[in-house]
């Protein structure tokens, strides 16, 4: 946090525009954690750039007031990862769809989470393609009834997590639009240096309605989640349930926690930097298992802009950027009133 | 006109002087032509004669060697008056193998002189060539010159020294070759011997392979006697092509890419700002990627995206965020590119985007050159999408365009096309270098801070531009986007009145981008006549030469070559209907005469060739005859 | 002409005749607006009355309730005679609330009636439509006949007994609407209670309320003594608009995305092959997608793809394996397909690709209509790369250029653009149902053994066809690509002379659609005059309304209406140059006169319009009167 | 395979097309390896549709005596799912690049892969854009010096194996170009119902040559390449050493095996259908670890086109496609000479 960054508070970050999503999205939920959770970043509007695509999600840039763009269809990341090149001292984020990030933009966001861009990801998972009125999406379960899929979808769905792992992604979490804990994910993608991708379940009440709600309900969350927190054992169902490795089958299991001794029981603790337990905690069936949230996976390498600017700077070093003596460059002739000279 | 090599039955030992010659190198993928062409490129242009070149590449992969479609060739034509093309035939054909005889000697013009590479036309490589009987044997070639040598052999003779392997060392068959003919044209090696010692600086073994190979070949120029078929028992003779006439000043040699890679430098360094480029690689726009990529001390980012869409979609986030963004490709690439220019159009932000045409439609022929994305420059994208365009005739020409589209993009806040083609992009020529002090500076200016009356993104100035606005700035925040804007706020607007009116703003305001650009000229001939030839992109040399056959044999025609495409020069409609008739010749089959036809309603009629290669000086001959009759 | 809804002060209860009468229902979104002009379509297609609708969305996201951006509108026009535009302005204005008040009402014309949703007019939502006073009460409408009924009340009131919570019950606001409408135009009931009861099949309850509502509405009409502000104390009484003269048999009203879905699936039909549909959601051409979808019985497969490119090259390998390819799209999608056209190009494989028009550039309006893909259809693609363009004029002719695009494909094995637009594609019409048997088929014939002379993929027949081979024939394994194919054989082919006779192979073969096409007519006036309007799409209407007028005045104008956009009808050239002046109407900033222009050399006159909304009859009218004068 | 299919040689593959990749390329070896393959599987030329992108491995349709398509750059995996659900009998191979399958086409592939189509893909992986003269690709390793990167690139590579687990591919193998074993890789995937993905590593040898001399060359193989086979312990370096599960780190570390007791060293015996343990197999740092080669994970769903194939099936029964009753669907009204009646 830079110090004489003026304090800001929620309303600081609200523009003048009307927010246009239907009432009771769970868009405006989570336009209303970013915009409380930016003061506590201590970052200013001025180097905040808001980036999206195209869909109902895609138009949060227009109610932060930030710079932003609202772009294309699919497009986001490769927008951004431009902007952030040309200045990599803005603070970007890019906010998609799962039309939008996994189906025409699947491209962009691997080459983004693989080449490793400073920047936060969330893509909000409602599992429909909301703005177009409702076709499936690569997310859709399969059975999904839609105008496009009226006998329902028959695709497997894709899993947005993993295949920000399978990507080369370093940090990837979860989060539902109405949980509070959505500003601590916020934060810990924001205190990543790379490309932090963020999945968020967001209820699209007209389209798929409560398709979450097997998990996200909150009278049924304490069985559906398993909150992950770096460091603790991962335990559910108020402690009385975990996650351990079965030995045998080399894959995780649930187990019962006896009395609050989850050592005995073998269960886990969460180490965000490990890798294979992310890809099994993304994996995770849920219905044998609960929903993973929170922080899954957290281990940040060099960033891709970090690299450009070094390189360039090195490669520049010592050398003017005198334009004539570039044109000048290789075997010159002079030609003078007699003729050419060499 | 070009005197060839001819028969030297005077025996004089006196270089012959010749206005110009044509000679084209041609052999195996393997054996280094296009290095060869171009070095003879720079002696030849050291020693000030004028001259153009053609490199022309087999298709993408290294083919086997030995075979008809490995075949590459490098045509150059100089002389010591100005030279526009590459010349329609060849005077001399260096052929290193069957397969380069067979594919090139039917265009050389008949007397011209062949050298081959006798060791080379065993029976394996004839087989693959396709000959039945040795060509240089069985009487064939008797309408040419012919030369046989073994170059192979005395190459290895002579770089025998270096104790290199038989493969390592024909690799200097090309240096050999080379020598002969800097022999031949009276060019000096000390260039070449510098630039071997440059290139093979960590191999010197090498670098003295070759200057020994180069030595010998002008030695056997020198020493031999050299005579053979067709020579009539005389002996070929060296030929000294003089200087051309040229405006005194420094020069260099520099390919169509070369030149367009240092204009975009120019231009950003004239508008100060700093340059992002976003790039995919494809024949034949890669060039441009390259080349920019080793200019990072000039403020240049240079970004291989994984597709062309997000070549240009960084590009544009790069000039959001305050740099000039540039994107390149060719015509699959542009055709993805589309969408996102659209984005640029609505979003009015400044962006350059070349495309370096090659053979179409679809994958086409991708090392050929082709002048057939014209309709995708100026009509290529969704609704109604206004974009300047220009286009390239030569390499030289590349840099100052490269420059206007740099200008353009920043002054209108728009995104400009830039056309050149394969032709350009790979031929080089002579190049007066600029001197960066006359050139003049357009820089811009950021808004940096609150306007009086407030933030208004899309209000605008005289030349209907929207202010640029880096994010970073204090109190600037706004946002941009691809839905349609609402006047001055820049605000999401569906209103029916306002998107009728922002249409017609992106229409005019592109419009006014012709009171920036100077009236068109006439290349060539009078303002108003019998017959304008009008032209634009890379067939600038052979219009050029064979309207000024026509002007010099006392024919009324003109030769016109449109540089901007998009929009015209206000004087164009005018000038074309001065004339009585109009024909435009296009490497394709008739886009520019429409752009013509509809905006100024003159019966411009097409002169199409779409063989991926250029025009011949004759073709446009022709077409000249027909329509003057 | 419209006779509105008048002054009624003769006080007879005669059911007043109109020739056409103009009505807009507007409310909020959630209102159920596109519900009841739909349903009220429908009543006046089955009184057999001709008809004309526009549905007018608000753009895509549903907006809070009550703003003015969240107002949605549907016009209907219909009359006694041929009604062929959605009307220009509106007789009666529904207004279901203040916002729909405010967007709409000056539209209205001066005099005409508003029916407004007194129970609305509430401060918040007078605060929302950025009403500082209620308008129903502060004099501000009287230029226009006001009818303050509070419909959400008297809603209420009717359903209460099926005992729904408040916000259930407020539902059935539109039903009550829509029956105080069919009782004002003399409309049966009848045909929505059957919809209804289908519709809520699984709802009793819903059904019961919804028909209670509509017959309340209805009742209001016919025992209420309806008066208001501006009526004069008079009162309101029915208007019977009576049937259209029309040909004898059987109708239905069709959209056009239906009307174009039927189409293609009776072209695939007629020529006896699967269809294979890949698609990716965009507004407007979703529902093209959405109607396929139901239709696996007619051997149709539909695959939403990843997005547009995935669509067509899906559609594409589908082609290559033997079926009909289909791909849909709207602006930003056809754009990112042009490379992939190229292909099919190249490839010379069937395909359709049609091309819902909406306003652009960029992501534009979607919900808008526009015509301003013409330039991309026609040119928008890298090298030279021609393919047939049709487009459809009204819903009911989308059915005849579907099957016409689908014939062109298979018959000319090339890929074939339809275009239609946002107005078309969501508007309603009646329909008189084809006659599948008078249906004239063109079966398609693969080719499945060895030919004489062996296998030519590339061989051609009389139309420059080449055969269609699928894939587990045996034998007739082969290899096809998007690199330029050698004549006949089909192999990679890099050669000159080849390339250039391919090129012009592929322009010939496209321009030879034209012997299959037939003449171009002149839809109404004569051939040859004074005046020509020249239109194309879905200016159809408008064009020909303003025409009739003009010629019905006696003036000397033709509307000549053009469907084959490339290649042109042969005669068409000719025709043109008949007329001493031509003018181009179109929803853009002047395209089809681009080709006019080039093509004929004609001094066709632009018209334009790019405000997202259709042309009106008046300014067709104004455009006359001035290219008269 | 169809009993009545004719028992073909290699020469029945072979076109009479020239060959035109550089001498030496590994892309022959595949072609030879494909040729020697076919028979083996009992399929048909005909039946058989080889389907690419662009790039130098893309020339391989013309190669083979079966239909083909030389599609454009990246579009593959779209251009086959349009053929296979338009004729679900063909037996599709679809053949790219590492610059076309996962640079240009990286979303088309993620598509294929979770649909799930029943088809092989084929990524000859040479780390490096062949065509276009040797720019780098997104598999190169940093540093990779090429015409676009004078200095280096600064791109993390992306791993196509996790690529194409995270995307949802059921099978994923690894082979390399010149290596016997290739046919037993290509039968496997053939044999899987499904999308099967392999890659292969292929010597470019003109831009990128012997790349993957380290694990490829035949002298180091035995302690460079984990060679696995299903239900067989990992074993390498001829039984001396193998992978074992840590247990504290849960994650892959390499044993040493005493006598060849590698139960005694608690070597994980190799289970296809683990995919937790594909996941950890897949990304093994080599080095530390050998490559791991042959087929890493294989267990199949059931497919896309069957899917659609049963859903219009479905969709159709009892339906007979009357045209004439289809347009006349919905409310209709008849006009008679004397106008109109319901
Ligand atoms: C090139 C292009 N193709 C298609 C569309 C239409 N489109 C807009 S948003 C969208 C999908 C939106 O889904 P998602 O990303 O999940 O966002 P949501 O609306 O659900 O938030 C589609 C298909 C478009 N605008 N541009
Ligand atoms: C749309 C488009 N963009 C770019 C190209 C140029 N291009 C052809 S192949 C290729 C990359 C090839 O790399 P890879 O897929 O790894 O194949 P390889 O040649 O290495 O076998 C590129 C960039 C093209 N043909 N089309
Ligand atoms: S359609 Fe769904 S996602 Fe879109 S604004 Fe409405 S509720 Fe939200
Ligand atoms: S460039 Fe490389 S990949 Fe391409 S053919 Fe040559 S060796 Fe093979
Ligand atoms: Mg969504
Ligand atoms: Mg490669």
């Amino acid at each position: 946090m830079n110090e004489m960054t003026k304090i800001t508070t929620l309303k600081d970050w609200e523009t003048d525009q009307e927010v246009r999503w239907c009432p009771g999205c769970g868009d405006y939920a989570i336009l209303k954690a970013v915009q409380r959770t930016m003061p506590e970043l201590g970052v200013r509007p001025e180097d905040t750039l808001f980036i999206s695509g195209i869909g109902c999600s895609s138009r949060f840039p227009y109610y932060m007031e930030t710079y932003g763009f609202h772009t294309i269809h699919g497009r986001a990341p490769a927008v951004a990862t431009g902007a952030k090149l040309a200045n990599p001292d803005l603070d970007v984020w890019i906010i998609t769809g799962d039309g939008d990030a996994l189906s025409i933009g699947g491209n962009h966001t691997m080459h983004l989470l693989r080449r490793n861009l400073d920047c936060q990801i969330m893509l909000f998972n409602n599992e429909i393609y909301g703005l177009t009125k409702g076709q499936y999406s690569p997310t859709s379960r399969v059975g999904t009834n839609t105008p496009s899929t009226p006998y329902g979808s028959v695709d497997r769905p894709a899993s947005p997590c993993a295949f920000a792992l399978g990507s080369g992604a370093r940090f990837i979490a979860r989060g539902i639009d109405i949980h509070k804990d959505l500003t601590n994910v916020l934060k810990a993608a924001h205190a990543h240096k790379g490309a932090a991708f963020i999945e968020i379940f967001q209820n699209c009440i007209v389209y798929n309605k409560d398709v979450f709600d097997e998990f996200a309900a909150k009278k049924t969350a304490a069985s559906t989640q398993l909150l992950l927190a770096n460091g603790e054992p991962m335990l559910f169902e108020k402690g009385a349930k975990g996650i351990a490795m079965d030995r045998e089958t080399l894959s995780l299991k649930v187990v019962d926690v006896v009395d609050g001794d989850w050592q005995a029981a073998k269960v886990i603790v969460h180490d965000v930097t490990n890798r294979s337990v992310a890809h099994m905690l993304i994996e995770m069936p849920f219905g044998e298992f609960p929903m993973a949230i929170g922080v899954l996976y957290d281990d940040p390498r060099p960033t891709f802009e970090a690299a450009v600017v070094e390189q360039n700077a090195k490669a520049a070093e010592g050398k003017k950027p005198d334009l004539q003596a570039l044109l000048n460059k290789g075997q010159t002739w002079t030609v003078t009133e007699d003729g050419p000279e060499l | 006109m070009a005197t060839a090599l001819k028969q030297d039955d005077n025996s004089s030992n006196q270089p012959e002087s010749a206005e110009n010659v044509v000679v084209r190198f041609a052999g195996d993928s393997g054996d280094g032509m296009q290095l060869t062409g171009g070095q003879f490129t720079l002696s030849t242009a050291l020693a000030g004669s004028d001259l153009a070149t053609f490199p022309d590449f087999p298709a993408e992969i290294r083919a086997p060697q030995g075979t008809l479609f490995g075949v590459s060739a490098f045509q150059i034509n100089f002389g010591s008056r100005a030279i526009e093309t590459a010349g329609d035939e060849p005077d001399v054909l260096i052929a290193m193998n069957p397969a380069a005889l067979k594919t090139n000697v039917d265009a050389l013009r008949d007397g011209g002189l062949i050298i081959a590479d006798a060791g080379e036309f065993g029976k394996r490589n004839l087989d693959k060539a396709k000959y039945e009987n040795n060509p240089l044997e069985d009487g064939s070639l008797a309408k040419w010159q012919l030369l046989k040598l073994d170059i192979s052999a005395l190459t290895l003779e002579a770089v025998k020294p270096f104790g290199l392997g038989n493969k390592e060392a024909l690799r200097s068959k090309n240096m050999w070759t080379l020598g002969l003919a800097l022999w031949m044209f009276e060019r000096e090696r000390q260039p070449i011997i510098d630039w071997l010692n440059t290139k093979f600086a960590k191999l010197p073994d090498v670098a003295a392979a070759n200057i020994a190979a180069l030595n010998a070949g002008h030695a056997y120029g020198e020493t031999a006697e050299l005579s053979g078929d067709g020579l009539g028992g005389g002996h070929l003779t060296t030929r000294k092509v003089g200087a051309a006439p040229s405006a005194p000043g420094e020069y260099r040699t520099v390919t169509g890419a070369e030149a367009l890679s240092l204009g975009l430098v120019a231009g950003a360094q004239l508008a100060d700002v700093p340059m992002f480029f976003g790039g995919y690689p494809i024949t034949p726009a890669s060039a441009i990627l390259h080349h920019l990529s080793r200019l990072k001390e000039f403020d240049v980012t240079t970004f291989q995206a994984e597709d062309e869409i997000a070549a240009i979609a960084a590009a544009i986030g790069a000039s959001y965020a305050g740099k000039l963004g540039i994107t390149s490709s060719s015509g699959p690439g542009i055709a993805l590119k589309g969408e996102a220019m659209g984005l640029a159009i609505m979003t009015e932000l400044p962006l350059v985007i070349i495309n370096s045409q090659r053979g179409g439609p679809s994958t086409g022929l991708p090392t050929k050159t082709e002048q057939s994305d014209l309709y995708q420059a100026v009509y290529g994208r969704n609704g109604d999408a206004p974009m300047p365009v220009i286009a390239a005739r030569s390499p030289s020409d590349a840099f100052e365009c490269a420059i206007e589209a740099v200008r353009i993009a920043v002054q209108y806040m728009t995104p400009v096309m830039l056309l050149t083609d394969g032709y350009i992009a790979n031929a080089a020529e002579p190049w007066k270098i600029p001197d960066v002090a006359s050139l003049e500076p357009f820089p811009v200016t950021y808004l940096d801070k609150m306007p009086e009356g407030g933030l208004k993104p899309y209000s605008r100035d005289e030349k209907f531009a929207r202010p640029w606005i880096k994010p970073g700035t204090p109190e600037l925040m706004h946002r941009i986007g691809g839905i349609e804007k609402g006047i001055d706020t820049g605000h999401i607007d569906y209103g029916s009145a306002n998107h009728q009116k922002m249409t017609e703003i992106r229409r005019d305001k592109v419009l006014g981008v012709a009171d920036s650009i100077p009236d068109q000229d006439v290349a060539l001939g009078n303002a108003g006549g019998k017959l304008a030839v009008v032209g634009w992109g890379s067939t600038y040399g052979p219009i050029h030469q064979a309207v000024r056959r026509a002007v010099e044999a006392g024919k009324d025609v003109a030769h016109i070559h449109i540089r901007n495409i998009w929009p015209m020069p206000k004087n164009l409609g005018d000038l074309l209907k001065s004339y009585d008739r109009v024909i435009v010749p296009e490497m394709n089959t008739g886009q520019l005469k429409t752009l013509l036809r509809d905006q100024y309603l003159v019966d411009a009629k097409p002169i199409n060739k779409v063989s991926g290669q250029p025009f011949t000086i004759a073709e446009i001959d022709a077409a000249i005859e027909e329509n003057l009759s």
